[in-house]
Protein backbone atom coordinates (compact mmCIF):
# COMPACT_ATOMS: atom_id res chain seq x y z
CA UNK A 1 0.00 0.00 0.00
CA UNK A 2 1.65 3.56 -1.03
CA UNK A 3 2.88 5.87 1.92
CA UNK A 4 1.33 9.15 1.43
CA UNK A 5 3.09 10.95 4.07
CA UNK A 6 5.54 10.56 6.55
CA UNK A 7 7.65 11.96 9.53
CA UNK A 8 10.28 11.18 11.70
CA UNK A 9 11.50 12.87 15.26
CA UNK A 10 14.32 12.67 17.60
CA UNK A 11 13.59 14.31 20.91
CA UNK A 12 14.70 14.38 24.41
CA UNK A 13 13.21 11.33 27.02
CA UNK A 14 11.49 14.11 29.31
CA UNK A 15 8.15 13.50 30.76
CA UNK A 16 7.17 17.35 29.37
CA UNK A 17 7.62 16.11 25.96
CA UNK A 18 5.00 13.57 26.75
CA UNK A 19 1.91 15.86 25.85
CA UNK A 20 4.03 17.36 22.97
CA UNK A 21 4.38 13.21 21.21
CA UNK A 22 0.77 13.33 21.36
CA UNK A 23 0.22 16.58 19.77
CA UNK A 24 2.33 16.15 17.08
CA UNK A 25 1.25 12.67 16.39
CA UNK A 26 -2.42 14.18 16.75
CA UNK A 27 -1.81 17.16 14.43
CA UNK A 28 -0.27 14.53 11.65
CA UNK A 29 -2.82 12.21 12.01
CA UNK A 30 -5.62 15.14 11.36
CA UNK A 31 -4.93 15.00 7.33
CA UNK A 32 -6.72 11.72 7.16
CA UNK A 33 -9.70 12.97 8.73
CA UNK A 34 -10.09 11.12 11.63
CA UNK A 35 -13.32 10.99 14.15
CA UNK A 36 -12.72 12.41 17.34
CA UNK A 37 -12.33 9.01 18.53
CA UNK A 38 -9.76 7.85 16.35
CA UNK A 39 -7.75 10.43 17.11
CA UNK A 40 -8.56 10.30 21.13
CA UNK A 41 -7.55 6.60 20.95
CA UNK A 42 -4.10 7.36 18.83
CA UNK A 43 -2.99 9.84 21.58
CA UNK A 44 -3.67 7.38 24.14
CA UNK A 45 -1.57 4.55 22.69
CA UNK A 46 1.08 7.12 21.94
CA UNK A 47 1.05 8.22 25.55
CA UNK A 48 1.89 4.97 26.57
CA UNK A 49 4.98 3.99 24.19
CA UNK A 50 6.42 7.26 24.64
CA UNK A 51 5.87 7.39 28.38
CA UNK A 52 7.64 3.89 28.54
CA UNK A 53 10.76 5.21 27.02
CA UNK A 54 10.91 7.93 29.74
CA UNK A 55 9.83 5.87 32.84
CA UNK A 56 11.54 2.58 31.90
CA UNK A 57 13.92 2.69 29.20
CA UNK A 58 15.94 5.33 30.54
CA UNK A 59 15.02 6.02 34.25
CA UNK A 60 17.08 9.08 35.06
CA UNK A 61 19.25 9.21 32.74
CA UNK A 62 19.15 11.41 29.25
CA UNK A 63 18.27 9.69 26.09
CA UNK A 64 16.27 9.76 23.19
CA UNK A 65 13.06 9.08 21.93
CA UNK A 66 12.46 7.82 17.99
CA UNK A 67 9.41 9.05 17.13
CA UNK A 68 8.24 8.65 13.30
CA UNK A 69 4.91 8.34 11.80
CA UNK A 70 3.38 6.91 8.25
CA UNK A 71 0.25 7.98 6.49
CA UNK A 72 -0.63 5.20 3.72
CA UNK A 73 -3.17 5.84 1.31
CA UNK A 74 -5.98 3.42 2.79
CA UNK A 75 -5.65 5.68 5.62
CA UNK A 76 -3.55 3.40 7.71
CA UNK A 77 -1.67 5.41 9.80
CA UNK A 78 2.35 3.53 11.00
CA UNK A 79 3.84 4.65 14.28
CA UNK A 80 7.10 3.44 15.16
CA UNK A 81 8.40 4.85 19.17
CA UNK A 82 11.92 3.87 19.82
CA UNK A 83 14.58 4.06 22.30
CA UNK A 84 17.82 3.36 22.99
CA UNK A 85 17.57 2.01 26.44
CA UNK A 86 17.79 -0.87 28.96
CA UNK A 87 15.19 -3.36 27.10
CA UNK A 88 13.15 -5.86 27.57
CA UNK A 89 14.61 -9.25 29.19
CA UNK A 90 10.92 -10.90 28.37
CA UNK A 91 8.62 -9.05 25.95
CA UNK A 92 5.40 -11.35 26.28
CA UNK A 93 5.95 -11.42 30.01
CA UNK A 94 6.03 -7.57 30.02
CA UNK A 95 2.77 -7.30 28.13
CA UNK A 96 0.48 -9.24 30.20
CA UNK A 97 -2.04 -6.87 31.63
CA UNK A 98 -1.15 -5.69 35.02
CA UNK A 99 2.48 -6.63 35.17
CA UNK A 100 4.74 -3.91 35.73
CA UNK A 101 8.59 -3.55 36.99
CA UNK A 102 7.73 -0.57 38.50
CA UNK A 103 5.22 -0.73 41.35
CA UNK A 104 4.27 2.85 42.98
CA UNK A 105 2.07 4.43 40.31
CA UNK A 106 2.70 2.74 37.32
CA UNK A 107 -0.16 0.06 37.04
CA UNK A 108 1.45 -2.19 33.96
CA UNK A 109 -1.34 -1.52 31.37
CA UNK A 110 0.72 0.39 29.35
CA UNK A 111 0.90 -2.23 26.59
CA UNK A 112 -2.59 -3.77 27.29
CA UNK A 113 -3.72 -0.13 26.84
CA UNK A 114 -1.84 0.24 23.54
CA UNK A 115 -3.08 -2.50 22.51
CA UNK A 116 -6.57 -2.22 23.26
CA UNK A 117 -6.47 1.05 21.62
CA UNK A 118 -4.58 0.42 18.38
CA UNK A 119 -5.54 -2.31 15.46
CA UNK A 120 -2.28 -3.99 16.49
CA UNK A 121 1.00 -3.89 18.11
CA UNK A 122 4.41 -4.96 17.59
CA UNK A 123 7.13 -4.72 20.30
CA UNK A 124 10.54 -5.54 18.94
CA UNK A 125 13.27 -4.78 22.19
CA UNK A 126 16.89 -6.25 23.09
CA UNK A 127 18.29 -5.92 26.10
CA UNK A 128 21.36 -3.42 26.43
CA UNK A 129 20.15 -1.91 23.02
CA UNK A 130 16.70 -0.47 23.33
CA UNK A 131 12.76 -1.08 22.25
CA UNK A 132 10.82 -0.66 19.57
CA UNK A 133 6.96 -0.21 19.75
CA UNK A 134 5.20 -0.01 16.67
CA UNK A 135 1.34 0.99 16.63
CA UNK A 136 -0.77 0.77 13.88
CA UNK A 137 -4.30 2.05 13.46
CA UNK A 138 -6.79 2.22 10.62
CA UNK A 139 -8.52 5.73 10.37
CA UNK A 140 -11.61 5.09 9.10
CA UNK A 141 -12.51 8.99 8.97
CA UNK A 142 -15.51 10.74 9.07
CA UNK A 143 -16.16 10.87 5.31
CA UNK B 1 -4.81 24.75 37.55
CA UNK B 2 -5.51 21.18 36.97
CA UNK B 3 -7.31 20.09 40.27
CA UNK B 4 -9.97 22.33 42.23
CA UNK B 5 -10.79 21.08 46.01
CA UNK B 6 -13.28 21.60 47.24
CA UNK B 7 -14.66 20.35 51.26
CA UNK B 8 -18.34 20.26 51.44
CA UNK B 9 -19.15 18.70 54.91
CA UNK B 10 -17.54 14.95 55.17
CA UNK B 11 -17.27 15.28 51.21
CA UNK B 12 -13.96 16.45 49.60
CA UNK B 13 -14.71 16.82 46.17
CA UNK B 14 -11.10 17.32 43.61
CA UNK B 15 -12.07 18.84 40.56
CA UNK B 16 -10.00 17.21 37.54
CA UNK B 17 -8.73 18.95 34.05
CA UNK B 18 -6.28 19.32 31.56
CA UNK B 19 -4.27 16.35 30.56
CA UNK B 20 -3.54 13.46 32.84
CA UNK B 21 -0.78 11.55 32.30
CA UNK B 22 3.27 10.66 33.87
CA UNK B 23 3.88 14.37 33.74
CA UNK B 24 0.99 15.97 35.14
CA UNK B 25 -0.29 12.91 37.58
CA UNK B 26 2.06 14.01 40.17
CA UNK B 27 1.17 17.24 41.01
CA UNK B 28 -2.22 16.68 41.24
CA UNK B 29 -1.77 13.35 43.55
CA UNK B 30 0.41 15.73 45.99
CA UNK B 31 -2.49 18.50 45.65
CA UNK B 32 -5.10 15.79 46.58
CA UNK B 33 -3.16 14.02 49.17
CA UNK B 34 -2.04 17.24 51.13
CA UNK B 35 -6.20 18.19 50.99
CA UNK B 36 -7.04 14.63 52.23
CA UNK B 37 -5.03 15.00 54.73
CA UNK B 38 -6.23 17.65 56.14
CA UNK B 39 -9.71 17.24 56.00
CA UNK B 40 -9.93 13.56 56.39
CA UNK B 41 -12.98 13.55 54.16
CA UNK B 42 -15.34 10.10 54.85
CA UNK B 43 -15.40 10.64 51.03
CA UNK B 44 -13.52 11.54 48.24
CA UNK B 45 -14.93 12.68 45.23
CA UNK B 46 -12.70 12.59 42.60
CA UNK B 47 -14.76 14.53 39.29
CA UNK B 48 -13.36 13.71 35.69
CA UNK B 49 -15.41 15.93 33.77
CA UNK B 50 -13.03 18.64 32.67
CA UNK B 51 -9.84 16.51 31.52
CA UNK B 52 -9.43 15.93 28.30
CA UNK B 53 -6.63 13.23 27.83
CA UNK B 54 -6.34 10.22 30.40
CA UNK B 55 -3.71 7.24 30.24
CA UNK B 56 -3.15 4.29 32.38
CA UNK B 57 -1.27 7.02 34.57
CA UNK B 58 -4.95 7.87 35.45
CA UNK B 59 -5.16 4.28 36.78
CA UNK B 60 -2.21 5.06 39.24
CA UNK B 61 -3.48 8.48 40.28
CA UNK B 62 -7.14 6.83 41.75
CA UNK B 63 -5.87 3.88 42.96
CA UNK B 64 -2.99 5.96 45.18
CA UNK B 65 -5.39 8.67 45.64
CA UNK B 66 -8.01 5.37 46.92
CA UNK B 67 -5.06 3.98 49.09
CA UNK B 68 -4.22 7.10 50.73
CA UNK B 69 -7.38 8.32 51.78
CA UNK B 70 -8.63 4.59 53.23
CA UNK B 71 -5.54 4.77 54.92
CA UNK B 72 -7.70 7.37 57.07
CA UNK B 73 -10.90 5.43 56.55
CA UNK B 74 -12.00 7.04 53.88
CA UNK B 75 -13.90 5.92 50.82
CA UNK B 76 -13.46 7.14 47.03
CA UNK B 77 -15.97 7.33 44.13
CA UNK B 78 -14.90 8.78 40.53
CA UNK B 79 -17.16 10.16 38.53
CA UNK B 80 -17.31 12.16 35.04
CA UNK B 81 -15.28 9.66 33.19
CA UNK B 82 -14.46 10.00 29.53
CA UNK B 83 -15.93 6.84 27.53
CA UNK B 84 -11.78 5.80 26.81
CA UNK B 85 -11.19 6.66 30.75
CA UNK B 86 -13.91 4.50 31.90
CA UNK B 87 -12.27 1.24 29.31
CA UNK B 88 -9.00 1.91 30.86
CA UNK B 89 -10.27 2.41 34.61
CA UNK B 90 -11.79 -0.95 33.82
CA UNK B 91 -9.00 -2.70 32.69
CA UNK B 92 -7.49 -2.55 35.82
CA UNK B 93 -10.24 -3.73 37.37
CA UNK B 94 -10.19 -0.27 39.50
CA UNK B 95 -14.03 -0.26 39.13
CA UNK B 96 -14.08 -3.75 42.03
CA UNK B 97 -13.16 -1.26 44.41
CA UNK B 98 -13.94 2.42 43.56
CA UNK B 99 -17.68 3.73 42.57
CA UNK B 100 -18.00 4.89 39.74
CA UNK B 101 -20.70 7.31 38.68
CA UNK B 102 -21.66 9.12 35.19
CA UNK B 103 -21.83 12.66 36.76
CA UNK B 104 -21.20 14.52 39.88
CA UNK B 105 -24.78 15.03 40.47
CA UNK B 106 -25.72 11.04 39.17
CA UNK B 107 -28.88 9.03 39.62
CA UNK B 108 -26.66 5.40 39.29
CA UNK B 109 -27.10 5.39 43.33
CA UNK B 110 -23.85 3.59 43.85
CA UNK B 111 -22.84 6.21 46.60
CA UNK B 112 -23.83 6.50 50.65
CA UNK B 113 -24.84 10.26 50.45
CA UNK B 114 -27.02 10.69 47.82
CA UNK C 1 22.39 29.93 28.12
CA UNK C 2 21.06 26.51 29.04
CA UNK C 3 18.99 24.49 26.19
CA UNK C 4 16.36 22.42 28.42
CA UNK C 5 14.20 21.22 25.24
CA UNK C 6 14.75 20.47 21.98
CA UNK C 7 13.08 18.06 18.64
CA UNK C 8 14.24 17.40 15.85
CA UNK C 9 11.71 16.30 12.42
CA UNK C 10 12.14 15.41 8.58
CA UNK C 11 9.18 15.38 6.81
CA UNK C 12 8.19 15.72 3.03
CA UNK C 13 7.79 18.64 1.59
CA UNK C 14 4.44 18.58 0.57
CA UNK C 15 1.36 21.83 1.23
CA UNK C 16 -0.38 19.06 3.44
CA UNK C 17 2.31 19.59 6.22
CA UNK C 18 2.65 23.30 6.64
CA UNK C 19 -0.27 23.25 8.72
CA UNK C 20 1.24 19.54 10.89
CA UNK C 21 4.64 21.93 11.28
CA UNK C 22 2.60 25.34 12.68
CA UNK C 23 0.62 22.67 15.29
CA UNK C 24 3.85 20.46 15.97
CA UNK C 25 5.91 24.00 16.97
CA UNK C 26 2.97 25.61 18.60
CA UNK C 27 2.63 22.12 20.86
CA UNK C 28 6.50 22.14 21.69
CA UNK C 29 6.19 26.09 22.66
CA UNK C 30 3.37 25.25 24.89
CA UNK C 31 5.87 23.90 27.28
CA UNK C 32 7.04 27.33 28.04
CA UNK C 33 3.61 29.03 28.11
CA UNK C 34 3.15 31.07 26.13
CA UNK C 35 0.62 34.19 25.28
CA UNK C 36 -2.04 33.32 22.46
CA UNK C 37 -0.23 36.32 20.60
CA UNK C 38 3.08 34.76 21.16
CA UNK C 39 1.97 30.79 19.69
CA UNK C 40 -0.01 33.00 16.87
CA UNK C 41 3.28 34.95 15.92
CA UNK C 42 5.50 31.85 16.15
CA UNK C 43 2.95 29.57 13.42
CA UNK C 44 3.39 32.48 11.46
CA UNK C 45 6.63 33.19 10.63
CA UNK C 46 6.86 28.71 10.69
CA UNK C 47 4.23 28.98 8.26
CA UNK C 48 6.17 31.02 6.21
CA UNK C 49 9.51 28.99 6.23
CA UNK C 50 7.89 25.52 5.72
CA UNK C 51 5.82 26.93 2.75
CA UNK C 52 9.22 28.49 1.10
CA UNK C 53 10.58 24.98 1.40
CA UNK C 54 8.16 23.45 -0.56
CA UNK C 55 6.71 26.12 -3.04
CA UNK C 56 10.64 27.72 -3.77
CA UNK C 57 13.24 24.96 -2.83
CA UNK C 58 11.89 21.69 -4.53
CA UNK C 59 9.23 23.45 -7.09
CA UNK C 60 6.78 20.20 -7.68
CA UNK C 61 10.00 17.56 -6.89
CA UNK C 62 9.79 15.14 -3.75
CA UNK C 63 11.70 16.89 -1.40
CA UNK C 64 12.42 16.89 2.70
CA UNK C 65 12.11 19.43 5.32
CA UNK C 66 14.59 19.18 8.37
CA UNK C 67 12.57 21.01 11.12
CA UNK C 68 14.03 21.62 14.64
CA UNK C 69 13.10 23.31 17.68
CA UNK C 70 15.73 24.25 20.79
CA UNK C 71 13.87 25.86 23.91
CA UNK C 72 15.98 27.77 26.21
CA UNK C 73 16.18 28.61 30.28
CA UNK C 74 15.35 32.20 29.43
CA UNK C 75 12.07 31.26 27.39
CA UNK C 76 14.29 31.58 23.90
CA UNK C 77 13.26 29.57 21.33
CA UNK C 78 15.18 28.77 18.32
CA UNK C 79 13.40 27.17 15.24
CA UNK C 80 15.38 26.06 12.13
CA UNK C 81 13.94 25.30 8.53
CA UNK C 82 16.06 23.47 6.34
CA UNK C 83 15.92 22.30 3.27
CA UNK C 84 18.40 20.27 0.51
CA UNK C 85 16.73 22.13 -2.38
CA UNK C 86 17.80 25.08 -5.26
CA UNK C 87 19.49 27.87 -2.77
CA UNK C 88 18.99 31.37 -3.14
CA UNK C 89 21.65 33.48 -5.24
CA UNK C 90 21.09 36.17 -3.67
CA UNK C 91 19.55 36.35 -0.20
CA UNK C 92 19.73 40.03 0.49
CA UNK C 93 17.38 40.49 -2.32
CA UNK C 94 15.30 37.71 -2.03
CA UNK C 95 15.07 39.04 1.92
CA UNK C 96 13.46 42.35 0.60
CA UNK C 97 9.76 43.21 1.32
CA UNK C 98 7.54 41.76 -1.99
CA UNK C 99 10.12 40.30 -4.00
CA UNK C 100 9.74 37.56 -5.30
CA UNK C 101 10.57 34.87 -8.19
CA UNK C 102 7.04 33.14 -8.38
CA UNK C 103 4.54 35.99 -9.24
CA UNK C 104 1.26 34.84 -8.89
CA UNK C 105 -0.38 34.02 -5.71
CA UNK C 106 3.13 34.78 -4.17
CA UNK C 107 3.06 38.54 -2.47
CA UNK C 108 7.00 38.63 -1.51
CA UNK C 109 6.12 39.20 1.56
CA UNK C 110 6.91 35.49 3.35
CA UNK C 111 11.09 37.02 4.50
CA UNK C 112 9.28 40.00 5.66
CA UNK C 113 6.78 38.23 7.68
CA UNK C 114 9.20 36.17 9.51
CA UNK C 115 11.07 39.15 10.35
CA UNK C 116 8.05 41.08 11.93
CA UNK C 117 6.75 37.62 13.74
CA UNK C 118 9.72 36.78 14.91
CA UNK C 119 12.88 38.27 16.93
CA UNK C 120 15.79 37.31 14.97
CA UNK C 121 15.95 35.86 11.45
CA UNK C 122 19.13 34.52 9.78
CA UNK C 123 19.11 33.09 7.13
CA UNK C 124 21.83 30.77 5.19
CA UNK C 125 21.61 29.56 1.72
CA UNK C 126 24.39 28.37 -0.88
CA UNK C 127 23.01 27.69 -4.95
CA UNK C 128 22.22 24.07 -5.75
CA UNK C 129 22.64 22.87 -2.03
CA UNK C 130 19.87 24.09 -0.05
CA UNK C 131 18.77 27.25 3.13
CA UNK C 132 18.27 27.09 6.50
CA UNK C 133 16.27 29.36 7.82
CA UNK C 134 16.88 30.34 11.26
CA UNK C 135 13.97 32.16 14.14
CA UNK C 136 14.56 33.21 17.42
CA UNK C 137 11.64 34.25 19.20
CA UNK C 138 11.88 34.75 23.14
CA UNK C 139 8.22 33.71 25.07
CA UNK C 140 7.65 36.21 28.14
CA UNK C 141 4.88 33.95 28.68
CA UNK C 142 1.46 34.28 30.61
CA UNK C 143 3.11 33.40 33.95
CA UNK D 1 -16.52 24.40 4.47
CA UNK D 2 -13.86 26.35 4.26
CA UNK D 3 -15.88 29.61 2.78
CA UNK D 4 -19.58 29.87 2.98
CA UNK D 5 -20.27 32.16 -0.11
CA UNK D 6 -23.87 34.09 0.53
CA UNK D 7 -25.13 36.20 -2.74
CA UNK D 8 -27.81 39.47 -1.84
CA UNK D 9 -28.68 41.70 -3.80
CA UNK D 10 -25.27 43.09 -5.80
CA UNK D 11 -23.09 41.64 -2.69
CA UNK D 12 -21.65 38.45 -2.84
CA UNK D 13 -20.29 37.73 0.76
CA UNK D 14 -17.66 35.01 1.33
CA UNK D 15 -17.48 33.93 5.11
CA UNK D 16 -13.70 31.91 5.45
CA UNK D 17 -12.64 30.03 8.04
CA UNK D 18 -10.25 27.47 8.89
CA UNK D 19 -6.28 28.49 8.17
CA UNK D 20 -5.32 29.64 5.22
CA UNK D 21 -2.13 29.20 3.98
CA UNK D 22 -0.45 28.09 0.81
CA UNK D 23 -2.53 24.96 1.02
CA UNK D 24 -5.83 25.80 1.64
CA UNK D 25 -5.93 28.73 -0.66
CA UNK D 26 -6.33 27.18 -4.16
CA UNK D 27 -9.71 25.94 -2.90
CA UNK D 28 -10.50 28.78 -1.28
CA UNK D 29 -9.67 30.63 -4.65
CA UNK D 30 -11.37 28.51 -6.87
CA UNK D 31 -14.91 28.28 -4.77
CA UNK D 32 -14.82 31.98 -4.64
CA UNK D 33 -13.88 33.14 -8.42
CA UNK D 34 -16.25 30.51 -9.40
CA UNK D 35 -18.86 32.82 -7.64
CA UNK D 36 -17.99 35.83 -8.72
CA UNK D 37 -18.35 34.56 -11.92
CA UNK D 38 -21.65 33.78 -11.93
CA UNK D 39 -23.20 36.42 -9.94
CA UNK D 40 -20.65 39.08 -11.07
CA UNK D 41 -21.27 41.28 -7.52
CA UNK D 42 -21.11 44.81 -7.66
CA UNK D 43 -19.33 44.43 -4.47
CA UNK D 44 -16.94 41.37 -2.91
CA UNK D 45 -17.15 41.47 0.96
CA UNK D 46 -14.40 38.93 2.30
CA UNK D 47 -15.08 38.10 5.87
CA UNK D 48 -12.43 36.46 7.69
CA UNK D 49 -14.18 36.32 11.24
CA UNK D 50 -13.73 33.09 11.56
CA UNK D 51 -10.39 32.83 9.70
CA UNK D 52 -8.34 30.57 12.44
CA UNK D 53 -5.02 31.42 10.84
CA UNK D 54 -3.63 33.03 8.13
CA UNK D 55 0.20 33.54 6.80
CA UNK D 56 1.34 35.57 3.60
CA UNK D 57 -0.85 33.22 1.71
CA UNK D 58 -3.60 35.33 2.80
CA UNK D 59 -2.32 38.38 1.05
CA UNK D 60 -2.02 36.87 -2.67
CA UNK D 61 -6.09 35.26 -2.03
CA UNK D 62 -7.28 38.89 -1.44
CA UNK D 63 -4.94 40.47 -4.14
CA UNK D 64 -6.34 37.50 -6.63
CA UNK D 65 -9.91 38.13 -5.96
CA UNK D 66 -9.74 41.65 -6.21
CA UNK D 67 -8.15 41.39 -9.80
CA UNK D 68 -10.60 38.84 -10.72
CA UNK D 69 -13.34 40.67 -9.76
CA UNK D 70 -12.14 43.98 -10.90
CA UNK D 71 -12.27 42.63 -14.42
CA UNK D 72 -16.29 42.72 -14.35
CA UNK D 73 -16.32 45.73 -12.83
CA UNK D 74 -16.88 45.06 -9.01
CA UNK D 75 -14.96 46.25 -5.77
CA UNK D 76 -14.09 44.00 -2.98
CA UNK D 77 -13.74 44.95 0.30
CA UNK D 78 -12.21 42.80 3.77
CA UNK D 79 -13.37 42.58 7.36
CA UNK D 80 -12.95 40.58 10.48
CA UNK D 81 -9.39 40.49 10.11
CA UNK D 82 -7.60 39.37 13.35
CA UNK D 83 -4.85 41.66 14.58
CA UNK D 84 -2.03 39.43 13.13
CA UNK D 85 -3.59 39.41 9.79
CA UNK D 86 -4.42 42.90 9.45
CA UNK D 87 -0.86 43.33 10.06
CA UNK D 88 0.62 41.36 7.14
CA UNK D 89 -2.15 42.98 5.16
CA UNK D 90 -0.89 46.26 5.65
CA UNK D 91 2.52 45.09 5.13
CA UNK D 92 1.80 44.05 1.12
CA UNK D 93 -0.11 47.83 0.68
CA UNK D 94 -3.43 46.42 0.05
CA UNK D 95 -4.78 48.22 2.55
CA UNK D 96 -4.66 51.22 -0.13
CA UNK D 97 -6.66 49.34 -2.70
CA UNK D 98 -8.72 47.13 -0.82
CA UNK D 99 -11.01 48.47 1.81
CA UNK D 100 -10.61 46.97 5.24
CA UNK D 101 -13.61 46.94 8.27
CA UNK D 102 -13.44 45.76 11.33
CA UNK D 103 -16.66 43.74 11.32
CA UNK D 104 -18.82 42.48 8.55
CA UNK D 105 -21.52 45.15 9.94
CA UNK D 106 -18.86 47.70 10.84
CA UNK D 107 -19.19 51.26 11.55
CA UNK D 108 -16.07 52.47 10.41
CA UNK D 109 -17.91 53.92 7.20
CA UNK D 110 -15.08 52.77 4.46
CA UNK D 111 -17.91 51.04 2.43
CA UNK D 112 -20.32 53.08 -0.27
CA UNK D 113 -23.48 50.73 0.25
CA UNK D 114 -23.65 51.16 4.40
N1 LIG E 1 10.59 1.13 26.51
C1 LIG E 1 10.84 0.25 27.50
N2 LIG E 1 12.09 0.00 27.92
C2 LIG E 1 12.33 -0.88 28.91
N3 LIG E 1 11.37 -1.56 29.57
C3 LIG E 1 10.10 -1.36 29.20
C4 LIG E 1 9.76 -0.45 28.16
N4 LIG E 1 8.42 -0.47 28.02
C5 LIG E 1 7.95 -1.34 28.91
N5 LIG E 1 8.94 -1.90 29.64
C6 LIG E 1 8.81 -2.94 30.69
O1 LIG E 1 7.54 -3.56 30.54
C7 LIG E 1 6.77 -3.44 31.74
C8 LIG E 1 5.31 -3.32 31.41
O2 LIG E 1 5.07 -2.12 30.72
P1 LIG E 1 3.62 -1.47 30.71
O3 LIG E 1 2.63 -2.51 30.31
O4 LIG E 1 3.68 -0.24 29.86
O5 LIG E 1 3.31 -1.08 32.23
P2 LIG E 1 3.93 0.06 33.17
O6 LIG E 1 4.55 1.13 32.30
O7 LIG E 1 2.77 0.57 33.92
O8 LIG E 1 4.96 -0.61 34.03
C9 LIG E 1 7.38 -2.24 32.45
O9 LIG E 1 7.14 -2.26 33.83
C10 LIG E 1 8.86 -2.37 32.09
O10 LIG E 1 9.50 -3.30 32.90
N1 LIG F 1 13.76 27.83 0.76
C1 LIG F 1 13.97 28.53 -0.37
N2 LIG F 1 14.60 27.93 -1.42
C2 LIG F 1 14.83 28.60 -2.56
N3 LIG F 1 14.44 29.87 -2.75
C3 LIG F 1 13.79 30.53 -1.76
C4 LIG F 1 13.51 29.88 -0.53
N4 LIG F 1 12.88 30.77 0.26
C5 LIG F 1 12.75 31.89 -0.44
N5 LIG F 1 13.31 31.78 -1.66
C6 LIG F 1 13.40 32.84 -2.70
O1 LIG F 1 13.20 34.10 -2.08
C7 LIG F 1 12.09 34.78 -2.66
C8 LIG F 1 11.39 35.63 -1.63
O2 LIG F 1 10.80 34.77 -0.66
P1 LIG F 1 9.59 35.29 0.22
O3 LIG F 1 9.93 36.59 0.83
O4 LIG F 1 9.23 34.19 1.16
O5 LIG F 1 8.39 35.55 -0.79
P2 LIG F 1 7.48 34.53 -1.65
O6 LIG F 1 7.52 33.17 -0.99
O7 LIG F 1 6.11 35.12 -1.57
O8 LIG F 1 8.04 34.51 -3.03
C9 LIG F 1 11.25 33.70 -3.28
O9 LIG F 1 10.42 34.17 -4.32
C10 LIG F 1 12.31 32.71 -3.77
O10 LIG F 1 12.89 33.12 -4.98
Amino acid sequence: MEKINEFRMTLWARSVNEGFCRAAVAAFAAQADPTAEEISDIKTAVSEAVTNCIVHAYRKADGRIYLSCQLFRDGRLRISVRDAGCGIADVKKAREPLFTTMGGDRSGLGFSVMESFSDKLTVRSRVGKGTTVILEKLIRGRA
Amino acid sequence: MPVQLTAQGKTLYALLSGDIDHHTAPALREQIDSAVTEYRPRLLRLDFSLVGFMDSSGVGLVMGRYRHNAAFGGETEVCGLSRSAERIMKMSGLNKIVSFRKTAEGSEGHGKDQ
